[in-house]
């Protein structure tokens, strides 16, 4: 087996190893599980950048197993992917971070960083899937995964949430399940392949691939909360902060997002899934999904609730991008895809700060926090604004493609839905700026539990990571034009999807 | 001659079990029909065994099947003692015929 | 032993003596050392068929219609490789559970060689008869065991096993007498040409009432009532060698002659199977849903999963089917002794059944929780597990003929299956209650119920090998 | 019809009428009966089908000797498990399992 | 002829005893009449020419089967009548 | 000769059919233990008279295993299941 | 109404069987012929001894350890020590007392006769049960409780000794595959065995089975 | 002892004999199975005093077999007559023969005689049920212990 099979299955282990080992640590081994933990998350950056540099140079990296005949775990890195790994990666090293001093002194944080490790290495299968089958092992293995996490405080809520959050992913799974087989059962199998495999098949079988397509896209779409299959998302809030975090804005949403890019470009084929008539339904429920979890989020008063709303809406983007045929929609998706990460990441990093520090968890506790904890209010800020689309945010440079796109398909309609989406976003996010930093502060914080000393508004391991994605929000609406932007790796990938390059 | 005289032997026998069928048909009790049983069937059984003795190949097959008589007789003797006997224990009164009738 | 044919139903045979006349305590070592002996056996046995085809032994040397012949193709060479090595686990676990004045302890052993004797016997008689024989001894054994732990419960229990284990054994040997009488014969090789389709009426009979009786051994609905009691109140190991491997051994001696010498007659009832095995996994699920107790849920899962078993006869024009059903064999077997396995570590901990009781131990015995969660991934049939390779193959066989309510079904079935499954793991991720007492638990038990259920889940990696070794068919 | 034959129609109906009465009878010594009955049933139809034709064919016949062996072992085994039982439970009635 | 009356008798007396082994009200009537059945069915396997499973039946039905079955009748009745 | 054996086998065979009858008709549990006394003598007879048909010698080996434990459910029935009659008549 | 349907059934399927029963031809095959062919070769000139232990022998060792499990069983359910035997009437004691050797004779001459005629190792041991059964029925022999290791190897002498042949007999390329000259004195060998091992089993399943109660005669 | 052992030993190998039908090829395990026998008949039923006179024993056989036969007709004459002519009942004896085997040799036999059938033997008291009370039953029964009693060489 050479280096370019062992580079992938070594991203699975660097974060799969440290899971295990993990579990099998006491729970007062602290000083080893966050030396564990943080060379997990270091090893696989190193990985990945190994992987990105070989693949810029036109190494392919791929591994594949048999599990029964005709049936293969496929595993490869191509630029898809490796978007989405790097965002996981480099976004799992902040998250542990934060999660580090989120759950300093609470219960089970051997469990929890075990399966933290756990979603991280299904998220990076998720990622690397050379097909569908694969795909699905590890869409699965997430919702396994992520069940402990979501019902990690044990109580009557955490457990309500869970069940709804499984039974919602499961019975998505089932669904999407039974897309595969008959997908394979049609094709002879399931690999990602450029232009799709589908489009091999004659005529005839246009009918079926139509229902195939259904239940895939609706198995998929439970997990990136298309409307109506969403329900669970709101009520996976219970979890902590962290998970909240990594998991809702990046992991499990992104999962069932980044599955629809799969499946439309690399099973059906973008042209193939047009000429079925597949795509404006997609755009359809895209749009609906963006408007209905827009106004959903306008109502809600507790805040990781509001956000959670928020990437309903926010995440349909990234299909809404799919759905509108032509580079540059696909291009305006998959950035999304990463930008939609980072913001709405350092939103749920903030939101923690507040729970943890303060014992804030709802909007209208809000007031003055602002001068209290400037910094995180300042980092939510900025992502806040890039969520509306504000200039110089990474926000705004994802829904000038899309809006772009949308002329370009033809769809004006769609311009309208996004505009509406980002007067909403306005309408949701400004009153809580506004509150944040105008109104005067309460006499006493809810349930302050870390004390202000200095300068200090927080425990500096729950601060740094969000000033730091949000900085990075800047940064990818500032740079958005660099060679090692994220849009310029999506324009890549749409070059190579779309035969004739833009 | 001998198979005449097994013949009838076997006709005997067959006349005895069917007095001992007939007694239990008949008998009115329990301890009568025990009377029925191990006397008359065990001598329609002996009669039936002389009888095939007779034509027997060798003598120890005359013999054997002769053995069997004893046994069935001793067979006979314990069970109806012990049928009796349990019966009488556990209280069950012989038939009497009526005194008027007399 | 030279043959490893006869060694694996002579060795069990051997030591399980051996146990008798030494007692509980020495028995044990004599019977972990003949089950290593065998596990080896088993996979001498395994490469020997997957590089030459089928073994075979004319046992007296008087070869078929007139002696008995053993014979072992890729299916057999399988069930033997599981058995042991399942065996083996649950031995070790056995050895740990069982405390030293235990009433259930004092025949365990004994009883549990003659009953592994008696399916390495099935797994590779080749004759009608025979069969019957090894039949009744898997059965005895198995209702031994389980009324050897004494209580009023199960030995109920037991007897109404009993019953129901006779009578399907009883239908068996009628059809097998008939068989004969139209024949001539009863070894399975000299049947399989004679047998056609325009075979006389009574061969169909015979047919049917053999069938009829496996099924009601393998507690297909609704022939499952004993099934509940019994391998829910025995003691954790016996009901993981009950669950695990008992069923399944009517189940296969089913498989072996639908495939076999009644192939011919066999597309006529496809469907009856099928029908009862949907309402298996749907009555067995729900009751396993609304269980209170743990083991009984189990057990009741235990009916829902050979469900699955029999939704693959009508699919069997297509190769996929029979590999979903060896695969649903491995998968379950595998899961479901780990579950048993898992479950007895917490009745010992925590002193109770319930699953309410969970709540406080789980956090306790994490090992054990882990067990259950992937066994449970199997039952459910979660990637990357074999059950999921089961139930691929079942949906893909069922699609590839058009039965798509199949594939309904086993998908299904399987959301059913997480339902209960994941009724137990919420349960342990609960607040636990103070003050719960939780007994300490000998390590061997935890780990032996994980190796287990992380073998159900790891199988799921290797369907190729196995579905190449049961490729080779006499 | 040869006695094989008779005797094998006899067997079909005594299995027949074990059966029911191992499906319908309750009392557990009465279903033992019942098991024996089917057996005896099952015995006849293996010797007397085989022997049809009148001439005694000595493979049905070990066979049946087997199974007979067998039924004395169940019907032993039964009884000690009725015994059990009612010492147990003294003449409670049985509590339908949970499951 | 007479052969077939013979068996046909035999036949009859087989089935008249295994149906009141079953139907019979009082259990331990019942059990007589099964060991009855035992008895016949030796004779019925002698008429089969097959001594040795009338040896067997006859062996097992008197001396084992009959004694297990009465000895069970007999516990069991007893605790039931000791209540 | 064998002629006259089976006729009278099957007379006996008759008896015992009818006495099982009768046994069976009798009122207390004692009538239904005579079927086993009847076995001890009429059954044997019967199996030795077959024999006699030219059934094989080997019946006659039957008989006498069934003369010798004849006794035993007999003394079973006496000895361990013979409980007071529960109800007069019956 | 369940009564009804059962009945029904039961009704259906003997017509139906019955019919099917009547009309059916002769059979394929006909191993009558091949044991008697192979008759002079199995050691024992009894065909249905020679197939019950030569030719079928697999199934009667199976069939060995079916009664083993039942009494493993039974013992499993028995915890009980066994009661002291009320003593029958002396009448009855001394029939047991008279039958018993006969018994032992009868049940060793089944044995032999096994060979040639009808008779064998489980008629044997039947017998011998039947006289143990009897003595402990008139209280000349105590139930037993849960077995010493001599009562162990005795039950399992005769099923230790059938297998370690049938183990043996490997190397002659078969598992019971007996040299055709010495078949004869190792079917004796492992019938004598048997004989002993499954009066004692056959025995056992009613003594570790019977409590006597308080019934007398 | 020693006779007891001889006598029975060769009671035992006649068995054989007749059992084998004559076949001497079984010795081996004829002999085993006499020794067996013996040994449990010793076991069994040690030797007590008073010994069969094996020279009586043919006259008792005739005593017996007429006794039986005349039991036998009887009792089938009764059952020709149905029950009218019955006059069953309980009578009582007092036993004159020692204890031991001869009693209950005499209490067995009593069964197969005319008109008796032994009930209940407590120490030296039967209890005998007979079909007609006014048949000489007592009187039958008294020649029958002195058979017995001349066969065991007691006096009665």
């Amino acid at each position: 087996m050479s280096m370019h099979a062992w580079l992938p299955l070594a991203v699975l282990a660097s974060s799969l190893v440290p899971g295990l080992v993990i579990f099998a640590l006491p729970e007062s081994w602290i000083g080893l599980r966050t030396a564990l933990n943080l060379l997990g998350a270091l090893v696989k950056l190193v990985l990945v950048g190994l992987l990105l540099a070989g693949v810029a140079a036109g190494e392919q990296y791929g591994f594949r197993h048999a599990v029964l005949p005709g049936l293969e775990l496929a595993f490869k890195a191509d630029a898809l992917g490796l978007l989405f790994i790097s965002l996981s990666a480099v976004l799992w090293l902040f998250t542990t971070l934060y999660a580090i001093g989120y759950l300093e002194g609470a219960p089970h944080r051997s469990r929890f960083f075990g399966f933290f490790s756990l979603c991280v290495t299904a998220t990076m299968g998720i990622a690397m899937a050379g097909n569908l089958f694969t795909f699905f092992v590890f869409y699965e293995l997430l919702t396994l995964a992520t069940f402990p996490l979501v019902v990690h405080r044990g109580t009557p809520a955490a457990m309500h949430g869970g069940t709804v959050y499984l039974a919602y992913t499961l019975a998505g799974g089932a669904v999407l399940l039974a897309g595969i087989v008959w997908l394979h059962h049609l094709v002879g199998h399931t690999e990602f392949a450029h232009g799709g495999i589908a489009a091999a098949l004659g005529p005839q079988y246009a009918g079926q691939l139509r229902i195939v397509f259904l239940l895939l896209i609706a198995g998929v779409g439970v997990k990136a909360a298309l409307v109506p299959l969403h329900g669970w998302l709101p009520r996976a809030m219970v979890a902590p902060a962290p998970v909240s975090a990594l998991l809702h804005a990046v992991a499990v949403v992104k999962a069932g997002a980044f599955g629809i890019v799969r499946i439309v470009y690399e099973v059906y084929g973008v042209e193939f899934a047009q000429s079925l008539g597949l795509l404006f339904p997609l755009a359809v429920a895209a749009a609906v999904t963006i408007v209905w979890g827009s106004l959903r989020a306008l109502f809600q008063d507790d805040l990781k609730k509001r956000l959670a709303f928020s990437t309903v809406s926010q995440v349909a983007y990234i299909a809404l991008g799919v759905a509108l045929f032509g580079p540059i929609g696909t291009i305006g998706g998959l950035v999304h895809l990463v930008h939609q990460g980072i913001m709405k990441i350092t939103l749920f990093f903030c939101a923690g700060n507040y729970a943890e520090t303060l014992g804030l968890h709802k909007v209208s506790e809000l007031s003055g926090v602002g001068r209290r904890m400037p910094a995180t209010t300042l980092a939510f800020s900025i992502a806040a604004l890039g969520m509306m689309g504000a200039p110089l945010t990474a926000g705004a440079v994802s829904k000038a493609w899309l809006i772009e796109g949308a002329r370009a398909a033809e769809m004006e309609w769609v311009i309208g839905v996004l505009w509406t989406s980002s007067l909403l976003n306005a309408a949701y996010f400004l009153p809580i700026l506004w509150r944040a930093w105008f109104r005067p502060p309460p006499a006493a914080w809810p349930d302050e539990h870390i004390p202000a000393r200095g300068r200090r508004e927080t425990a500096w391991l729950l601060l740094v990571p969000p000033l730091v994605t949000a900085a990075a929000v800047v940064v990818a609406g500032v740079f958005a034009a660099a060679d090692w932007s994220p849009l310029a790796w999506a324009k890549l990938i749409a070059a190579r999807e779309y035969v004739t390059p833009q | 001659m001998i198979e005449w005289l097994s013949m009838g032997l076997l006709l005997v026998g067959a006349g005895f079990f069917f007095a001992g069928t007939l007694g239990l048909l008949r008998f009115p009790d329990v301890y009568s029909r025990l009377h029925a049983l191990a006397k008359a069937d065990n001598l329609g059984l002996g009669c039936v065994l002389a009888g095939l003795a007779l034509t027997a190949d060798s003598l120890a097959a005359a013999l054997k099947l002769l053995l069997i008589w004893p046994l069935a007789l001793a067979a006979s003797a314990a069970v109806s003692f012990a049928i009796a006997r349990r019966a009488q224990a556990l209280g069950i009164a012989p038939w009497r015929r009526e005194e008027r009738q007399e | 032993m030279a043959d490893p044919l006869v060694g694996l139903v002579l060795l069990p045979l051997g030591w399980a003596t051996l146990a008798f006349v030494l007692g509980p305590g020495r028995g044990a070592w004599a019977a972990l050392a003949g089950i290593a002996a065998q596990a080896w056996l088993a996979w001498l046995l395994a490469a020997q068929v997957g590089a030459g085809g089928t073994a075979r032994h004319a046992v007296g040397g008087w070869g078929a219609p007139l002696g008995i012949d053993l014979a072992a193709d890729g299916l057999s060479a399988a069930l033997l490789l599981l058995t042991q090595w399942l065996a083996l686990g649950v031995a070790l676990y056995a050895r740990s559970y069982f405390a030293a004045g235990d009433p259930a302890r004092r025949y365990f052993w004994p009883l549990a060689g003659f009953l592994l004797a008696g399916l390495n016997a099935l797994f590779v008689a080749n004759d009608l008869f025979n069969l019957y024989v090894t039949l009744e001894l898997v059965g005895l054994a198995a209702v031994g065991l389980v009324a050897a732990a004494g209580g009023e419960r199960q030995i109920a229990a037991a007897l109404r096993y009993l019953f129901a284990a006779l009578a399907g054994s009883g239908l068996y040997l009628f059809g097998v007498a008939l068989v004969y009488g139209v024949y001539g014969t009863v070894s399975i090789a000299t049947l399989a040409p004679l047998i056609t389709p325009e075979a006389p009426r009574l061969v169909w009979i015979a047919g049917g009432l053999m069938a009829l009786g496996l099924v009601v051994k393998s507690a297909l609905f609704p022939f499952h009532f004993w099934l509940p009691p019994a391998h829910g109140g025995a003691p954790a190991p016996v009901s993981a060698l009950l669950s695990a491997l008992v069923v399944k051994a009517s189940f296969y001696l089913l498989l072996r002659l639908w495939l076999g010498p009644f192939a011919p007659l066999a597309p006529a009832a496809a469907w009856l199977p099928a029908l009862l095995g949907a309402a298996a996994i749907f009555w067995g699920s729900w009751r396993a849903i609304r269980a209170e107790r743990l083991k009984p849920l189990i057990a009741w899962s235990t009916v829902a999963q050979l469900g699955y078993l029999f939704l693959i006869f009508p699919l069997l024009a297509v190769p996929a089917a029979f590999g979903a059903g060896v695969m649903q064999v491995f998968a379950h077997a595998l899961a479901k002794a780990a579950l048993f396995a898992a479950a007895g570590v917490f009745i010992q901990a925590t002193g109770q059944d319930t699953v309410a009781g969970l709540a406080g131990a789980a956090a306790r015995l994490p090992v054990t929780l882990f067990a259950i969660g992937l066994a449970g991934m199997t039952l459910a049939g979660l990637p990357p597990s074999a059950g999921f390779l089961a139930k691929w193959q079942l949906i893909e066989a069922a699609l590839a003929l058009g039965h798509w309510p199949i594939a309904v079904v086993a998908l299904a079935g399987g959301l059913m299956a997480a339902v209960y499954v994941f009724r137990v793991l919420r349960q342990a991720f609960c607040l636990a209650p103070a003050g719960a007492p939780v007994a300490a638990v000998p390590r061997a038990l935890e780990w032996t119920a994980f190796a287990l259920a992380a073998a159900s889940v790891l199988l799921g990696f290797f369907g190729v090998d196995l579905m190449t070794l049961i490729e080779v068919r006499a | 019809m040869t006695s094989g034959l008779l005797f094998a129609l006899v067997g079909v109906a005594l299995f027949a009428l074990g059966l029911a009465g191992l499906v319908l009878i309750g009392d557990v010594l009465r279903r033992i009966l019942a098991f024996n009955l089917m057996g005896s049933g099952a015995f006849l139809v293996l010797v007397g089908l085989a022997q049809r034709n009148g001439v005694p064919d000595a493979v049905p016949q070990a066979m049946v000797l087997t199974g007979i062996v067998v039924a004395v072992a169940a019907t032993a085994l039964a009884l000690a498990l009725a015994r059990r039982l009612d010492a147990q439970r003294e003449g409670a009635l049985p509590e339908d399992e949970d499951g | 002829m007479m052969v077939l009356v013979f068996d046909g008798l035999l036949a009859c007396a087989l089935l008249w005893s295994a149906w009141r082994a079953l139907a019979t009200p009082r259990l331990d009537r019942a059990i007589v009449f099964f060991i009855a059945f035992g008895l016949l069915m030796s004779l019925a396997w002698a008429r089969l020419s097959a001594p040795d499973i009338a040896l067997a039946e006859a062996a097992i039905g008197a001396g084992l089967t009959g004694a297990l079955l009465l000895d069970a009748y007999g516990a069991i009745s007893r605790r039931k009548g000791g209540k | 000769m064998t002629t006259l054996a089976f006729l009278v086998a099957l007379f006996l065979l008759a008896n015992l059919v009818v006495a099982l009858i009768a046994a069976a008709r009798g009122p207390t549990s004692a009538d239904r233990m005579l079927m086993a006394l009847l076995f001890g003598t009429t059954g044997t007879g019967i199996l030795v008279l077959l024999s006699a048909t030219g059934m094989g010698t080997a019946l006659v080996d039957v008989a006498l295993v069934l003369a010798l434990l004849a006794a035993i459910s007999g003394i079973a029935f006496a000895k361990r299941a013979w409980q007071a009659e529960e109800n007069g008549h019956d | 109404m369940k009564r009804l349907a059962v009945f029904c059934l039961a009704c259906a399927f003997v017509v139906l069987t019955g019919g099917a029963l009547i009309e059916l031809g002769p059979a394929a095959i006909d191993l009558r012929g091949q044991v008697a062919a192979q008759l002079a070769a199995s050691g024992v000139s009894h065909p249905v001894t020679a197939v019950l232990l030569n030719f079928r022998g697999y199934d009667t060792l199976l069939e060995v350890a079916v009664l083993l499990i039942a009494l493993l069983a039974i013992l499993a359910v028995t915890d009980k020590p066994p009661a002291a035997p009320v003593p029958a009437h002396p009448l009855l004691q001394a029939v047991a007392r008279g039958a018993t050797p006969a018994m032992i004779l009868v049940a060793v001459y089944l044995l032999w006769a096994g060979a040639h005629r009808p008779g064998g190792a489980f008629q044997a041991g039947a017998v011998l049960a039947a006289a143990a059964v009897l003595l402990h029925l008139v209280g000349l022999l105590p139930g037993w409780g849960a077995p010493g290791l001599r009562l162990r190897l005795g039950l399992t002498a005769g099923f230790a000794l059938f297998l370690a042949l049938a183990a043996a007999l490997l190397s002659q390329g078969a598992l019971l595959q007996y040299p055709p000259a010495a078949a004869g004195t190792l079917i004796l060998v492992i019938e004598a065995g048997l004989t002993v091992s499954l009066g004692l089993i056959l025995a056992g399943l009613f003594l570790f089975l019977s409590r006597d109660e308080g019934g007398e005669t | 002892m020693k006779r007891s052992l001889l006598l029975r030993g060769a009671a035992f190998a006649l068995l054989w004999w007749v059992l084998s039908e004559g076949r001497g090829d079984g010795w081996l395990l004829g002999s085993a199975a006499v020794i067996a026998a013996s040994w449990a008949s010793l076991k069994l039923a040690p030797p007590a005093p008073p010994h069969l006179r094996l020279t009586a024993l043919p006259g008792f056989l005739r005593f017996f077999l007429w006794q039986s036969l005349a039991g036998g007709v009887q009792v089938a004459a009764l059952a020709c007559r149905g029950r009218a002519a019955l006059r069953p009942g309980f009578v009582e004896l007092s036993l004159a023969l020692p204890p031991g085997a001869p009693r209950l040799f005499f209490a067995g036999i009593l069964g197969l005689m005319p008109g008796t059938l032994g009930v209940a033997l407590d120490d030296a008291r039967l209890r005998l049920h007979v079909l007609d009370t006014r048949l000489p039953a007592l009187a039958e029964a008294r020649a029958l212990e002195a058979a017995i009693g001349r066969l065991f060489g007691v006096a009665p």
